[in-house]
């Protein structure tokens, strides 16, 4: 039944649609880390109309599915005039989605790190840069990797979604192929082991990162 | 705005919601029971439970729930297991959110000081005991935000159901567009239906985060 | 109270990497009794008081409570089963350094904790109990406050009451009384002194010379992961031979006087 | 005007949904099938270069509307609905609604054996609504819809399915490709002729752009290229209307 | 070493909730003096020492650093701007209770990061620093160990090393001996020593009577929040005329006595 030639034969679409699940999820992720931590700065900060803001962009983007908030990014901006090629509509609708997630996984760490660990660092008159890339983030990030490794293994997988607007990945190559040897038990596995490659290696930065950094 | 459209098709998609609902509900407690067990078994498990373990985490969380769920259904007769749609969705968001909450449960115990279940060992605290009153309302403290985020990400994953003929939401609202060419409507009802279930997920998950560190993080002590 | 128990320490090694902590350290504990360790800062104090208790591994010796070997089913051999290390722990009580109260429970949730769970007693007797031994160490007032919202010495005297309250046959201290004011150390090691007066063995980690001298049965000097030597409180305190210890005690008298 | 605007660009960007064979096919990650061989020629008349792009059938339609593509050259089947919203370019090939069945199973030969029994079909199609009118005219059929016509035929091997109604086409190349696994019901068709075409925006911008296509293909079909190209696709040939009917 | 600061405390009230920690404290630290802060334990001596640098706020009442209030912009008036909170943070230094080590850094980088981060010194001479500092408590072999490697005394020695390598005017000390052995504790008060002699201001919040006794300018007793009295260390320490303060000194001698 199950057809060790046609999964085998799969690889080659695969593999070079992989480029594009590679593209736009590697700056897909790129992206949600920067703007991720910028939602992050937000949602802990003084000003209230920041927090706002983020928790505004945090509630919508995690509220909206990624599918609808592509639709919006690519078929509704040029309504209003604004037009983007797709790949570009892609990445940055990825990226935009992610850092919403990525926020919240970082606020959480954040708030879980006992306050003493601050408090030593003001009482010395470190200041505010300092005190987060010293003293913060590395400890909530170590906490808060496997957490982070969960979202961006999602988001490799969430990157099929950009197919709808055009863009072959491999996802919508397996479809594609799977519609025309009508054999789609064999290609999506064939997509799975390409996608568990790209995870595996994810991971493995995880663990050797969680290793390296703790204590 | 076409509301004739969305009156008659609001039935359909009412009870679509239901069933995304549920499948939701059902795939965050059980998929979270699940990792549980798992991250539990990792941690006092022997070597070779906790390799297979590991590999179990890696290719479930590695590989697209559609993929997951392709096989379930329509490769499960091939070797014998025959599962109705809503059934074969239900476990299959259960398997595929199971690794995710591992992982989080792993990082939160993570986060315990050592010195926390120290004290509970030393009094001859039996191991189950130590889990549930000490390493798990500790370990919520730090893992709680992403516990919700995670959870808030399956209420998406359970669109895929509709691949396999689940009619939840997608489904409906798939039908509804194809059959009117109404996509601005449909693609609203998607955005306001999810957002509204993910702001109430979010809030309660914000009170119970207020409610777990409140005692915790006012000042130093190393308790 | 139950019979105390006797602790015996023999040829007992223990190394972090290729750091060695303790080095064949041999110890009686009599029943009953008192017995002090001191030395400096990093001399393996703590280690040896948790290897008693087996929470830190050993790699070689042997440590025996009431004839039983802890951690070990013989010298030499396979890791004791959970359960019968879990039933050993539950006659030993601990007071932490770094006292390691449960953020998440009140004083009185703290205490009562392992007579819920370990002791099995009902609900109401337990808090009872509880409240009784947070009366003993001055702390009737703040039963209902988290540790966060504890002073260092109030935390102090929560894990204090913590452990006396499971009214253990052997119970380890590990410096009970450093972040205690003078008024309650004296407090806290009249409490002490009782505990032993009715005949608990006790194995105290202390900086606090008075009461080695006061209420030890034999005092213990570390040195470098070596035990220098044990003896009576007056032989090891008033008239030291090791050099070692004469300094060590030069600047504590120094400092008391005034 | 839109057709002035593509040739002024000199090319005309179109849409399909690159999973539906034998009219779009991915081989190798080389787009393929009948509709590109008809398009090509159809581009050729027009005088500009065909740009292909793969979307899904999902978001084809919404991004015609917005005016992300000038066309949509997925077989789309001709409907009163859709008709009243898009303009139809004349037929390229038959979307009559037709039946396959698991190879072997000899209880079902003709379409009205299906009474009684579950059959897939894509959701939202012609060929749903096709199949469930029918379905009622033999006092009832147990209608499934799936996202698309793959996923029916996955279940139809997993035997959940009893049949699957498609389009004509699709099921014979389905056949061609799987003998082992799946077979046609004996005649396939049931149901009213219909037709795939392909779909421009329904506004006045579009009309030149349609009389071209119109003119285009009216030539092909003279000079026998359709011909050519529906036999090297469908293994025979049929004639259709010069305009979308009902249009 | 830059001038040492003085301190003003005027009036101060502090609250938790309907808890009032600290009522109407007035204390002068005259620049270049030591002040040993003494009292029974929760009686507020660290909430005190923390509003010194506005790590807690107080609700009422004025502290003033070398003239400039801290915190707030006048008395009852705004919220001090985060920049000048740091600027007057940054020539005042702490050792905390809890010591509040950095637990991703070694030893050797936990007292470098003030001296990187803020004094904005080269590498490798904060480096130099910062193992200087580390000598001087006693911690030259332990300088690459992780916080959770090293011995509680170990631990403190290092926030006391954090500390001092600033050479902040005004240090703040809370129980920085409380696990220190006694010979460690001679030391580490040996180094406070010269410090005061070089002119620092120093708060200290002790239980070494003796250290106060010797090395205090003033020591101030405080109980329930409030302050009892203030004077030099032969007039509380000797002659106390509080009946609190008798009491609270009894205890202390009789068990330092062997
Ligand atoms: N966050 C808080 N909420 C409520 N009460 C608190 C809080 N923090 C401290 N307290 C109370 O304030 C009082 C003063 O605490 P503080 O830490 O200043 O005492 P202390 O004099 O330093 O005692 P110790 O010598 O034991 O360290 C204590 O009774 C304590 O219980
Ligand atoms: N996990 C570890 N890895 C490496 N070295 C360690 C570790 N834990 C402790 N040590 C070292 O072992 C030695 C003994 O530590 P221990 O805690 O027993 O000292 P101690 O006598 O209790 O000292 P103190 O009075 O300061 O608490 C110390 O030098 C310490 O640095
Ligand atoms: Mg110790
Ligand atoms: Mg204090
Ligand atoms: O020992 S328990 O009662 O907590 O299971």
């Amino acid at each position: 039944m199950f057809s060790i030639q046609a999964f085998l034969d799969s690889f080659g679409p695969l593999l070079w649609a992989a480029r594009y699940t590679l593209l736009v999820s590697g700056l897909g992720i790129a992206l949600g880390l920067v703007l991720g931590a910028l939602v992050c700065a937000a949602a802990l900060s003084r000003w209230r109309a920041a927090r706002f803001v983020a928790a505004l962009w945090v509630s919508f983007l995690r509220g909206v599915p990624l599918l609808v908030q592509l639709l919006l990014m690519y078929y509704l901006l040029p309504v209003i005039g604004i037009n983007v090629p797709a790949i570009v509509a892609a990445v940055v609708t990825v990226g935009i989605c992610a850092s919403a997630y990525i926020s919240e996984i970082w606020r959480g760490a954040i708030g879980a790190l006992p306050p003493g660990q601050s408090e030593a660092a003001v009482a010395v008159g470190m200041n505010n840069r300092d005190l987060w890339t010293r003293i913060i983030l590395p400890q909530a990030v170590v906490m808060s990797l496997p957490a982070l490794v969960n979202e961006l293994i999602l988001l490799v997988k969430a990157s099929s979604l950009v197919s709808l607007v055009g863009i072959m990945e491999v996802t919508r190559a397996s479809q594609a192929q799977a519609a025309t040897t009508f054999r789609p038990l064999e290609v999506y596995i064939a997509a799975a082991c390409i996608y568990l490659l790209i995870n595996l290696c994810l991971a493995g930065l995880g663990r050797y990162l969680e290793h390296r950094m703790a204590v | 705005m076409d509301w004739d459209v969305l009156r008659q098709y609001a039935p359909i998609l009412l009870r679509g919601f239901g069933i995304t609902i549920l499948a939701w509900a059902f795939g965050t407690v059980f998929g979270m029971a699940l990792g549980l067990v798992i991250s539990l078994a990792q941690r006092y498990g022997a070597r070779p439970v906790r390799w297979v373990l590991q590999a179990y985490i890696e290719v479930v969380r590695g590989t697209p729930f559609l993929v997951q769920l392709f096989v379930l259904y329509y490769g499960g007769p091939l070797v014998g297991l025959r599962l109705d749609a809503l059934p074969a969705g239900l476990v299959g968001l259960t398997i595929y959110g199971s690794p995710y909450f591992a992982e989080i449960f792993r990082s939160g115990f993570d986060a315990v000081p050592p010195g926390q279940a120290e004290a509970a060992r030393a009094i001859g605290m039996a191991e189950p005991a130590i889990v549930r009153r000490i390493l798990l309302p500790l370990g919520l403290v730090s893992a709680l935000p992403a516990l919700v985020n995670f959870s808030i990400i399956l209420t998406k994953e359970t669109v895929i159901l509709s691949v396999i003929t689940v009619p939840e939401l997608m489904y409906q609202v798939q039908r509804m567009s194809t059959e009117t060419f109404r996509y601005l409507e449909a693609n609203l009802v998607l955005a306001l239906f999810f957002w509204g279930l993910v702001e109430l997920i979010s809030r309660g998950g914000r009170r119970l985060e207020t409610r777990i560190t409140r005692h915790l993080l006012e000042r130093p002590g190393h308790g | 109270m139950a019979d105390a128990s006797s602790v015996e320490i023999r040829g007992v090694d223990k190394f972090y990497g290729s750091f060695q902590a303790l080095s064949a350290i041999d110890l009686s504990v009599p029943p009953g009794k008192v017995t002090c360790l001191i030395g400096p800062s990093g001399s393996g104090k703590s280690t040896l008081l948790r290897c008693i208790n087996f929470l830190e591994v050993y790699d070689s010796g042997e440590i025996r409570i009431d004839g039983r070997m802890i951690g070990y089913d013989a010298p030499g051999g396979r890791r004791m089963s959970g359960g019968a290390l879990r039933r050993m722990r539950q006659s030993i009580g601990m007071v932490f350094q770094q006292f390691n109260l449960w953020p998440h429970m009140t004083a009185r949730e703290n205490v009562a904790e392992g007579l819920l769970r370990v002791r099995r007693l009902r609900r109401a007797e337990a808090m009872a109990r509880a409240e009784a031994a947070l009366e003993k160490v001055g702390l009737g007032d703040r039963m209902d406050n988290h540790p966060a919202r504890l002073s260092g010495g109030q935390q102090q005297r929560v894990a204090i009451a913590r452990a006396i309250a499971m009214e253990p046959r052997l119970m380890l201290f590990d410096e009970p009384t450093s972040a205690l004011d003078p008024e309650l150390v004296g407090e806290v090691l009249g409490v002490m002194k009782t505990l032993a007066g009715e005949g608990m063995t006790m194995v105290v980690v202390t900086h606090e010379m008075g009461f080695a001298a006061h209420v030890a049965d034999r005092v213990a000097f570390m040195d470098r992961g070596e035990l220098v030597a044990v003896d009576t409180p007056e032989a090891i305190l008033t008239r030291p031979e090791d050099p070692r210890i004469q300094s060590f005690l030069r600047t504590f008298h120094e400092r008391n006087s005034f | 005007d839109q057709l002035e605007d593509i040739k002024a660009a000199g090319k005309i960007v179109t849409a399909t949904d690159m999973h539906y064979a034998p009219f779009d096919m991915l081989n190798n990650g080389t787009y393929e099938g009948m509709t590109k061989d008809l398009f090509d020629e159809v581009a050729k008349e027009i005088g500009v270069e065909p740009v292909y792009q793969d979307i899904p059938w999902t978001a084809e339609l919404p991004g015609l509307e917005v005016g992300k593509f000038d066309i949509v050259i997925a077989p789309v089947t001709i409907t009163p609905e859709r008709l009243e919203r898009y303009s139809f370019t004349p037929p390229i090939a038959d979307a009559t609604v037709a039946l396959v069945k698991a190879a072997g199973n000899d209880e079902m030969t003709a379409p009205e054996d299906i009474a009684g029994k579950t059959v897939g079909v894509q959701q939202g199609t012609a060929q749903f609504r096709q199949l469930q009118a029918y379905g009622e005219t033999l006092g009832g059929v147990d209608v499934k819809e799936y996202g698309t016509t793959d996923e029916a035929y996955a279940d139809l091997a997993t035997g959940r399915l009893d049949a699957v109604a498609g389009s004509l086409p699709n099921l014979t190349y389905l056949v061609k490709n799987r003998p082992e696994t799946f077979a046609k019901f004996e005649p396939a068709q049931f149901g009213e002729p219909t037709y795939f075409a392909w779909v421009l925006r329904r506004e006045e911008e579009s009309e030149t752009l349609l009389a071209a296509i119109e003119d285009a293909m009216a030539k092909m079909t003279e000079d026998g290229r359709v011909e050519a190209i529906q036999t090297k696709w469908l293994g025979s040939y049929t004639e259709l209307p010069a305009t979308a009917p009902g249009q």
